[in-house]
Protein backbone atom coordinates (compact mmCIF):
# COMPACT_ATOMS: atom_id res chain seq x y z
CA UNK A 1 0.00 0.00 0.00
CA UNK A 2 1.16 3.29 -0.83
CA UNK A 3 -0.35 7.12 1.04
CA UNK A 4 -1.48 9.89 -1.12
CA UNK A 5 -0.94 12.87 0.03
CA UNK A 6 -3.35 16.07 -0.97
CA UNK A 7 -2.80 19.94 -0.33
CA UNK A 8 -4.93 23.11 -0.23
CA UNK A 9 -7.25 23.65 -3.09
CA UNK A 10 -7.01 19.72 -4.48
CA UNK A 11 -7.44 18.70 -0.53
CA UNK A 12 -10.78 20.37 -0.37
CA UNK A 13 -11.94 19.03 -3.67
CA UNK A 14 -11.03 15.67 -2.67
CA UNK A 15 -12.44 16.32 0.86
CA UNK A 16 -9.61 14.18 2.60
CA UNK A 17 -6.27 15.08 3.27
CA UNK A 18 -4.72 11.20 2.52
CA UNK A 19 -6.23 7.90 0.86
CA UNK A 20 -4.50 4.67 0.87
CA UNK A 21 -4.50 2.56 -2.29
CA UNK A 22 -2.47 -0.25 -3.72
CA UNK A 23 -0.08 1.16 -5.99
CA UNK A 24 3.38 -0.75 -5.51
CA UNK A 25 4.63 -1.54 -9.19
CA UNK A 26 2.98 1.36 -11.01
CA UNK A 27 4.13 4.32 -12.40
CA UNK A 28 3.49 7.70 -10.92
CA UNK A 29 1.80 8.85 -14.17
CA UNK A 30 -0.56 5.98 -13.81
CA UNK A 31 -1.35 6.85 -10.23
CA UNK A 32 -2.36 9.90 -11.52
CA UNK A 33 -4.63 8.28 -14.01
CA UNK A 34 -5.48 6.26 -11.54
CA UNK A 35 -7.09 9.12 -9.06
CA UNK A 36 -8.50 11.64 -11.64
CA UNK A 37 -10.36 8.55 -13.05
CA UNK A 38 -11.77 7.95 -9.46
CA UNK A 39 -12.10 11.99 -8.84
CA UNK A 40 -12.32 13.90 -11.87
CA UNK A 41 -11.17 16.61 -10.51
CA UNK A 42 -9.30 18.97 -13.19
CA UNK A 43 -5.93 19.95 -10.76
CA UNK A 44 -5.11 16.19 -10.20
CA UNK A 45 -3.74 15.75 -14.18
CA UNK A 46 -1.95 19.22 -14.22
CA UNK A 47 -0.44 19.47 -10.46
CA UNK A 48 2.91 18.42 -9.69
CA UNK A 49 3.54 15.09 -7.50
CA UNK A 50 6.57 14.39 -4.98
CA UNK A 51 7.53 10.75 -3.75
CA UNK A 52 8.70 10.47 -0.39
CA UNK A 53 8.98 14.60 -0.42
CA UNK A 54 10.77 15.14 -3.54
CA UNK A 55 9.67 16.19 -6.97
CA UNK A 56 9.49 13.35 -8.96
CA UNK A 57 9.06 12.66 -12.74
CA UNK A 58 5.94 10.66 -14.19
CA UNK A 59 7.98 7.62 -14.76
CA UNK A 60 8.77 6.84 -11.42
CA UNK A 61 7.71 3.47 -10.44
CA UNK A 62 6.36 3.34 -6.94
CA UNK A 63 7.75 1.07 -4.28
CA UNK A 64 5.56 -0.06 -1.11
CA UNK A 65 5.81 2.41 1.25
CA UNK A 66 5.81 5.44 -0.77
CA UNK A 67 4.34 8.31 0.26
CA UNK A 68 2.88 10.29 -3.44
CA UNK A 69 1.86 14.03 -2.73
CA UNK A 70 0.10 15.94 -5.19
CA UNK A 71 1.76 19.51 -4.90
CA UNK A 72 -0.93 22.01 -6.89
CA UNK A 73 1.04 25.29 -7.78
CA UNK A 74 2.64 26.55 -4.42
CA UNK A 75 1.89 30.45 -3.28
CA UNK A 76 4.03 30.91 -0.72
CA UNK A 77 5.89 33.62 0.31
CA UNK B 1 23.64 22.25 14.65
CA UNK B 2 20.52 24.81 14.86
CA UNK B 3 18.20 24.57 12.18
CA UNK B 4 18.39 27.68 9.40
CA UNK B 5 15.11 26.81 7.72
CA UNK B 6 12.12 25.96 9.34
CA UNK B 7 8.25 26.29 8.79
CA UNK B 8 5.93 27.11 12.31
CA UNK B 9 2.38 28.18 13.13
CA UNK B 10 3.97 30.89 15.49
CA UNK B 11 4.79 34.82 15.01
CA UNK B 12 8.35 35.22 13.48
CA UNK B 13 10.71 37.14 15.27
CA UNK B 14 12.41 40.28 13.21
CA UNK B 15 15.46 40.60 15.58
CA UNK B 16 15.66 36.65 16.32
CA UNK B 17 15.68 35.90 12.74
CA UNK B 18 18.17 38.48 12.07
CA UNK B 19 20.44 38.02 14.91
CA UNK B 20 21.40 34.91 13.54
CA UNK B 21 23.23 35.55 10.76
CA UNK B 22 25.03 38.58 12.22
CA UNK B 23 28.75 37.83 12.48
CA UNK B 24 32.21 39.05 12.42
CA UNK B 25 33.29 38.03 8.68
CA UNK B 26 30.34 39.55 7.19
CA UNK B 27 29.72 43.22 6.66
CA UNK B 28 26.06 43.20 4.73
CA UNK B 29 23.27 41.58 6.13
CA UNK B 30 19.91 41.81 3.63
CA UNK B 31 16.65 40.77 4.62
CA UNK B 32 13.67 40.71 3.21
CA UNK B 33 10.07 40.39 5.42
CA UNK B 34 6.89 39.29 3.08
CA UNK B 35 4.26 40.37 5.18
CA UNK B 36 0.05 40.21 4.33
CA UNK B 37 -1.03 43.15 2.58
CA UNK B 38 -4.27 44.40 2.58
CA UNK B 39 -5.41 44.62 -0.73
CA UNK B 40 -4.53 42.94 -4.36
CA UNK B 41 -5.78 44.31 -7.44
CA UNK B 42 -8.19 46.70 -5.53
CA UNK B 43 -9.78 44.02 -3.94
CA UNK B 44 -9.28 43.82 0.22
CA UNK B 45 -8.20 40.67 2.04
CA UNK B 46 -9.47 40.26 5.19
CA UNK B 47 -6.95 37.52 6.70
CA UNK B 48 -4.59 34.69 4.80
CA UNK B 49 -4.69 30.86 5.66
CA UNK B 50 -1.30 29.62 5.22
CA UNK B 51 -0.16 25.82 4.53
CA UNK B 52 2.33 23.69 3.84
CA UNK B 53 3.70 20.30 2.98
CA UNK B 54 5.99 21.30 6.44
CA UNK B 55 8.14 17.99 5.92
CA UNK B 56 8.98 18.54 2.15
CA UNK B 57 8.53 22.35 2.84
CA UNK B 58 11.51 22.44 4.91
CA UNK B 59 13.46 20.36 2.97
CA UNK B 60 12.92 22.44 0.18
CA UNK B 61 14.02 25.26 1.73
CA UNK B 62 17.21 23.48 2.97
CA UNK B 63 17.85 23.14 -0.76
CA UNK B 64 17.44 26.69 -1.47
CA UNK B 65 20.22 27.47 1.29
CA UNK B 66 22.40 24.84 -0.35
CA UNK B 67 21.61 26.37 -3.51
CA UNK B 68 22.82 29.79 -2.15
CA UNK B 69 25.92 28.75 -0.24
CA UNK B 70 26.59 27.26 -3.66
CA UNK B 71 26.25 30.42 -5.86
CA UNK B 72 27.86 32.91 -3.23
CA UNK B 73 30.00 30.86 -0.75
CA UNK B 74 30.56 33.21 2.14
CA UNK B 75 26.85 33.84 2.49
CA UNK B 76 24.87 33.00 5.89
CA UNK B 77 21.34 31.90 5.22
CA UNK B 78 18.26 31.85 7.52
CA UNK B 79 14.57 31.32 5.99
CA UNK B 80 11.55 30.99 8.02
CA UNK B 81 8.06 30.67 6.85
CA UNK B 82 4.61 30.79 8.71
CA UNK B 83 1.65 29.21 8.51
CA UNK B 84 -1.64 28.93 9.67
CA UNK B 85 -4.24 32.14 9.74
CA UNK B 86 -2.13 35.55 9.29
CA UNK B 87 -3.71 38.70 9.80
CA UNK B 88 -3.47 41.73 7.51
CA UNK B 89 0.65 43.26 8.27
CA UNK B 90 1.33 39.65 10.02
CA UNK B 91 4.86 38.01 8.20
CA UNK B 92 4.41 35.47 6.03
CA UNK B 93 8.08 34.73 5.46
CA UNK B 94 11.09 36.08 6.57
CA UNK B 95 14.37 35.43 5.00
CA UNK B 96 18.23 36.95 6.16
CA UNK B 97 21.57 36.75 4.61
CA UNK B 98 24.91 37.91 5.45
CA UNK B 99 27.81 38.23 3.63
CA UNK B 100 31.17 39.73 3.61
CA UNK B 101 29.67 42.65 0.75
CA UNK B 102 26.56 43.89 0.19
CA UNK B 103 25.97 42.90 -3.61
CA UNK B 104 25.46 39.16 -3.00
CA UNK B 105 23.54 39.93 0.29
CA UNK B 106 21.17 41.58 -2.38
CA UNK B 107 21.21 38.95 -4.94
CA UNK B 108 21.29 36.00 -2.74
CA UNK B 109 18.16 37.24 -0.55
CA UNK B 110 16.54 37.84 -3.98
CA UNK B 111 17.08 34.22 -4.93
CA UNK B 112 16.08 32.94 -2.03
CA UNK B 113 12.21 34.78 -1.96
CA UNK B 114 11.70 33.86 -6.04
CA UNK B 115 12.82 29.68 -5.56
CA UNK B 116 10.27 29.72 -2.57
CA UNK B 117 7.40 31.22 -4.88
CA UNK B 118 9.10 28.65 -7.17
CA UNK B 119 9.54 24.78 -5.33
CA UNK B 120 8.50 25.02 -1.78
CA UNK B 121 5.33 23.38 -1.08
CA UNK B 122 3.03 25.91 0.72
CA UNK B 123 0.19 27.59 -0.58
CA UNK B 124 -1.90 30.12 0.85
CA UNK B 125 -5.57 31.19 0.60
CA UNK B 126 -6.48 34.54 0.56
CA UNK B 127 -10.17 35.71 2.35
CA UNK B 128 -11.75 38.06 0.61
CA UNK B 129 -14.90 39.93 1.89
CA UNK B 130 -17.03 38.43 -0.77
CA UNK B 131 -15.30 34.83 -0.99
CA UNK B 132 -11.57 32.89 -0.79
CA UNK B 133 -9.88 31.20 -3.05
CA UNK B 134 -6.64 29.13 -2.94
CA UNK B 135 -4.04 31.17 -4.80
CA UNK B 136 -1.68 29.69 -6.95
CA UNK B 137 -4.51 27.44 -8.63
CA UNK B 138 -5.24 29.57 -11.02
CA UNK B 139 -3.55 29.11 -14.53
CA UNK B 140 -3.09 32.73 -14.70
CA UNK B 141 -1.46 33.09 -11.21
CA UNK B 142 0.66 30.04 -11.23
CA UNK B 143 4.25 29.94 -10.04
CA UNK B 144 4.30 26.61 -8.74
CA UNK B 145 5.74 24.29 -11.33
CA UNK B 146 9.10 23.75 -11.14
CA UNK B 147 11.07 23.87 -14.03
CA UNK B 148 11.97 19.96 -15.32
CA UNK B 149 15.72 20.49 -14.82
CA UNK B 150 14.16 21.17 -11.21
CA UNK B 151 12.73 17.57 -10.83
CA UNK B 152 15.42 15.24 -8.95
CA UNK C 1 5.99 63.97 11.82
CA UNK C 2 8.37 61.15 13.07
CA UNK C 3 12.18 61.57 11.48
CA UNK C 4 12.14 58.72 8.53
CA UNK C 5 16.18 59.25 8.45
CA UNK C 6 18.50 60.24 10.85
CA UNK C 7 22.13 60.41 12.24
CA UNK C 8 22.85 58.75 15.91
CA UNK C 9 25.78 57.99 18.43
CA UNK C 10 23.26 55.02 20.07
CA UNK C 11 23.34 51.43 18.66
CA UNK C 12 20.70 50.58 16.40
CA UNK C 13 17.60 48.84 16.89
CA UNK C 14 16.56 46.16 13.99
CA UNK C 15 12.98 46.03 15.77
CA UNK C 16 12.29 49.28 15.74
CA UNK C 17 13.48 50.67 12.69
CA UNK C 18 11.86 47.66 10.55
CA UNK C 19 8.72 48.30 12.22
CA UNK C 20 8.58 52.17 11.19
CA UNK C 21 7.61 51.06 7.75
CA UNK C 22 5.57 47.86 8.17
CA UNK C 23 2.09 48.79 7.30
CA UNK C 24 -1.34 47.31 5.75
CA UNK C 25 -0.38 48.13 2.25
CA UNK C 26 3.16 46.69 2.52
CA UNK C 27 3.79 43.51 0.75
CA UNK C 28 7.48 43.33 0.95
CA UNK C 29 10.12 44.99 3.03
CA UNK C 30 13.87 45.03 2.62
CA UNK C 31 15.95 46.06 4.73
CA UNK C 32 20.10 46.30 4.70
CA UNK C 33 21.91 46.32 7.55
CA UNK C 34 25.92 46.87 7.60
CA UNK C 35 27.95 45.77 10.20
CA UNK C 36 31.78 46.35 10.90
CA UNK C 37 33.18 43.55 9.16
CA UNK C 38 36.80 41.96 11.39
CA UNK C 39 38.46 41.08 7.91
CA UNK C 40 39.25 43.18 4.87
CA UNK C 41 41.75 42.24 2.32
CA UNK C 42 43.23 40.29 5.23
CA UNK C 43 44.04 42.84 7.03
CA UNK C 44 42.52 42.64 10.80
CA UNK C 45 40.15 45.45 11.81
CA UNK C 46 39.95 46.68 15.88
CA UNK C 47 37.24 48.74 15.31
CA UNK C 48 36.23 51.55 13.66
CA UNK C 49 35.47 55.00 14.48
CA UNK C 50 32.48 57.35 12.34
CA UNK C 51 32.27 60.69 11.97
CA UNK C 52 29.61 62.73 10.04
CA UNK C 53 28.66 66.06 9.39
CA UNK C 54 25.88 65.38 11.10
CA UNK C 55 23.13 68.04 10.08
CA UNK C 56 24.44 67.90 6.63
CA UNK C 57 24.48 63.96 6.61
CA UNK C 58 20.41 64.08 7.66
CA UNK C 59 19.74 66.05 4.64
CA UNK C 60 21.55 64.10 2.54
CA UNK C 61 19.96 60.66 3.47
CA UNK C 62 16.30 62.71 3.33
CA UNK C 63 17.30 63.44 -0.23
CA UNK C 64 17.91 59.93 -0.53
CA UNK C 65 14.44 59.02 1.06
CA UNK C 66 13.30 61.87 -1.36
CA UNK C 67 14.58 60.41 -4.57
CA UNK C 68 13.18 56.96 -3.15
CA UNK C 69 9.73 58.24 -3.27
CA UNK C 70 10.00 60.07 -6.73
CA UNK C 71 11.32 56.57 -8.30
CA UNK C 72 9.25 54.51 -6.33
CA UNK C 73 6.29 56.24 -5.29
CA UNK C 74 4.49 53.58 -3.52
CA UNK C 75 7.66 53.06 -1.11
CA UNK C 76 8.09 53.86 2.87
CA UNK C 77 12.22 54.40 3.76
CA UNK C 78 13.46 54.53 6.82
CA UNK C 79 17.44 55.01 6.73
CA UNK C 80 19.66 55.61 10.03
CA UNK C 81 23.36 55.79 10.49
CA UNK C 82 25.33 55.34 13.66
CA UNK C 83 28.81 57.28 14.43
CA UNK C 84 30.97 56.92 17.16
CA UNK C 85 33.32 53.94 18.26
CA UNK C 86 31.88 50.56 16.63
CA UNK C 87 33.04 47.42 17.32
CA UNK C 88 33.22 44.05 15.28
CA UNK C 89 29.19 43.17 14.37
CA UNK C 90 27.63 46.36 15.15
CA UNK C 91 25.68 47.84 13.10
CA UNK C 92 26.35 50.97 11.03
CA UNK C 93 23.80 51.81 9.12
CA UNK C 94 20.43 50.48 8.74
CA UNK C 95 17.79 50.92 5.59
CA UNK C 96 14.10 49.74 5.76
CA UNK C 97 12.15 49.71 3.12
CA UNK C 98 8.62 48.60 2.06
CA UNK C 99 6.65 48.33 -0.61
CA UNK C 100 3.36 47.10 -1.97
CA UNK C 101 5.26 44.45 -4.37
CA UNK C 102 8.77 42.59 -3.52
CA UNK C 103 11.15 44.08 -6.52
CA UNK C 104 10.67 47.41 -5.27
CA UNK C 105 11.63 46.54 -1.89
CA UNK C 106 14.92 45.35 -3.31
CA UNK C 107 15.57 47.87 -5.71
CA UNK C 108 15.18 50.89 -3.38
CA UNK C 109 17.00 49.45 -0.97
CA UNK C 110 19.95 48.87 -3.14
CA UNK C 111 20.03 52.46 -4.42
CA UNK C 112 19.92 53.69 -0.93
CA UNK C 113 23.07 52.37 -0.12
CA UNK C 114 24.68 52.99 -3.29
CA UNK C 115 23.31 56.59 -2.52
CA UNK C 116 24.61 56.84 1.30
CA UNK C 117 28.32 55.50 -0.45
CA UNK C 118 27.97 58.37 -2.50
CA UNK C 119 26.38 61.78 -1.07
CA UNK C 120 26.26 61.45 2.41
CA UNK C 121 28.82 63.30 5.10
CA UNK C 122 30.07 60.31 6.69
CA UNK C 123 33.55 59.18 7.14
CA UNK C 124 34.87 56.25 8.82
CA UNK C 125 38.52 55.64 10.14
CA UNK C 126 40.01 51.87 10.20
CA UNK C 127 41.69 50.76 13.11
CA UNK C 128 44.18 48.05 12.21
CA UNK C 129 46.06 46.29 14.93
CA UNK C 130 49.03 48.15 13.26
CA UNK C 131 47.69 51.40 12.60
CA UNK C 132 44.74 53.77 11.79
CA UNK C 133 43.61 55.22 7.92
CA UNK C 134 40.54 57.29 7.44
CA UNK C 135 38.61 55.28 4.70
CA UNK C 136 38.18 57.15 1.47
CA UNK C 137 41.11 59.41 1.30
CA UNK C 138 42.96 57.47 -0.93
CA UNK C 139 42.66 58.08 -4.53
CA UNK C 140 41.64 54.04 -4.90
CA UNK C 141 39.39 54.04 -2.29
CA UNK C 142 37.37 57.02 -3.12
CA UNK C 143 33.43 56.22 -3.81
CA UNK C 144 32.61 59.63 -2.19
CA UNK C 145 32.93 62.42 -5.13
CA UNK C 146 29.53 63.09 -5.96
CA UNK C 147 28.87 63.49 -9.73
CA UNK C 148 28.74 66.71 -11.24
CA UNK C 149 24.69 66.28 -11.89
CA UNK C 150 24.16 66.03 -8.01
CA UNK C 151 25.64 68.96 -6.96
CA UNK C 152 22.66 71.56 -6.79
CA UNK D 1 32.91 86.58 8.19
CA UNK D 2 32.51 82.82 7.50
CA UNK D 3 32.65 80.10 9.34
CA UNK D 4 35.06 76.96 7.16
CA UNK D 5 34.59 72.99 8.64
CA UNK D 6 36.80 70.29 8.51
CA UNK D 7 35.88 66.92 8.63
CA UNK D 8 37.74 63.26 8.86
CA UNK D 9 41.37 63.04 7.41
CA UNK D 10 41.21 67.14 6.99
CA UNK D 11 40.45 67.83 10.12
CA UNK D 12 43.28 66.57 11.91
CA UNK D 13 45.42 67.85 8.93
CA UNK D 14 44.48 71.35 9.78
CA UNK D 15 44.42 70.58 13.25
CA UNK D 16 40.86 71.92 14.22
CA UNK D 17 37.49 71.36 13.36
CA UNK D 18 36.52 74.63 12.35
CA UNK D 19 38.11 78.02 11.71
CA UNK D 20 36.48 81.95 11.13
CA UNK D 21 38.10 83.53 8.02
CA UNK D 22 36.91 87.14 6.55
CA UNK D 23 35.69 85.93 2.56
CA UNK D 24 32.35 87.53 1.56
CA UNK D 25 32.30 88.37 -2.24
CA UNK D 26 35.16 85.83 -2.84
CA UNK D 27 34.12 82.66 -4.81
CA UNK D 28 34.29 78.95 -3.28
CA UNK D 29 37.24 78.83 -5.68
CA UNK D 30 39.17 81.29 -3.86
CA UNK D 31 38.13 80.28 -0.98
CA UNK D 32 39.96 77.00 -1.37
CA UNK D 33 42.99 78.66 -3.22
CA UNK D 34 43.32 80.23 0.51
CA UNK D 35 42.81 77.63 1.99
CA UNK D 36 45.63 75.77 0.14
CA UNK D 37 47.64 78.93 0.23
CA UNK D 38 47.78 78.70 3.82
CA UNK D 39 48.10 74.94 5.13
CA UNK D 40 49.31 73.38 1.72
CA UNK D 41 47.41 70.49 2.57
CA UNK D 42 46.70 68.24 -0.82
CA UNK D 43 43.57 67.42 0.02
CA UNK D 44 41.53 70.67 0.29
CA UNK D 45 42.16 71.47 -3.34
CA UNK D 46 40.66 67.88 -4.49
CA UNK D 47 37.33 67.37 -1.21
CA UNK D 48 34.19 68.70 -2.56
CA UNK D 49 32.67 71.97 -0.71
CA UNK D 50 29.17 72.72 0.80
CA UNK D 51 27.90 75.65 1.42
CA UNK D 52 25.02 76.14 4.17
CA UNK D 53 25.00 71.79 3.86
CA UNK D 54 24.39 71.46 0.50
CA UNK D 55 27.11 71.11 -2.13
CA UNK D 56 27.97 73.57 -4.11
CA UNK D 57 30.29 74.19 -7.27
CA UNK D 58 33.03 76.38 -7.17
CA UNK D 59 31.83 79.63 -8.78
CA UNK D 60 29.48 79.65 -5.87
CA UNK D 61 30.03 83.28 -4.17
CA UNK D 62 30.23 83.56 -0.76
CA UNK D 63 27.78 85.79 1.40
CA UNK D 64 27.93 87.13 5.17
CA UNK D 65 27.16 84.03 7.49
CA UNK D 66 28.08 81.10 4.96
CA UNK D 67 29.47 77.95 6.75
CA UNK D 68 31.52 76.51 4.40
CA UNK D 69 32.11 72.50 4.42
CA UNK D 70 35.36 70.89 3.18
CA UNK D 71 33.60 67.30 2.32
CA UNK D 72 36.61 64.63 1.96
CA UNK D 73 35.44 61.66 -0.13
CA UNK D 74 32.59 59.96 1.83
CA UNK D 75 32.76 56.48 3.21
CA UNK D 76 29.62 55.81 5.49
CA UNK D 77 27.60 52.76 4.98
Amino acid sequence: MITLLFFAGLKEAIGDDQIKMPAVGMTLGEVKEKVWAEYSIEQVKSCMVAVNEEFAPEETTIQEGDTIAFIPPVSGG
Amino acid sequence: MEKRCWITDQPLDIQIITEKVIRREAGAINTFIGTVREFTNGRKTLFLQYESYKEMAEKKLEQIATEIDQHWPEAVTVIAHRVGRLEISDIAVMIAVSTPHRSDSYEASRYAIERIKEIVPIWKKEHWEDGEEWIGDQKQTRPGIPLKGEIK
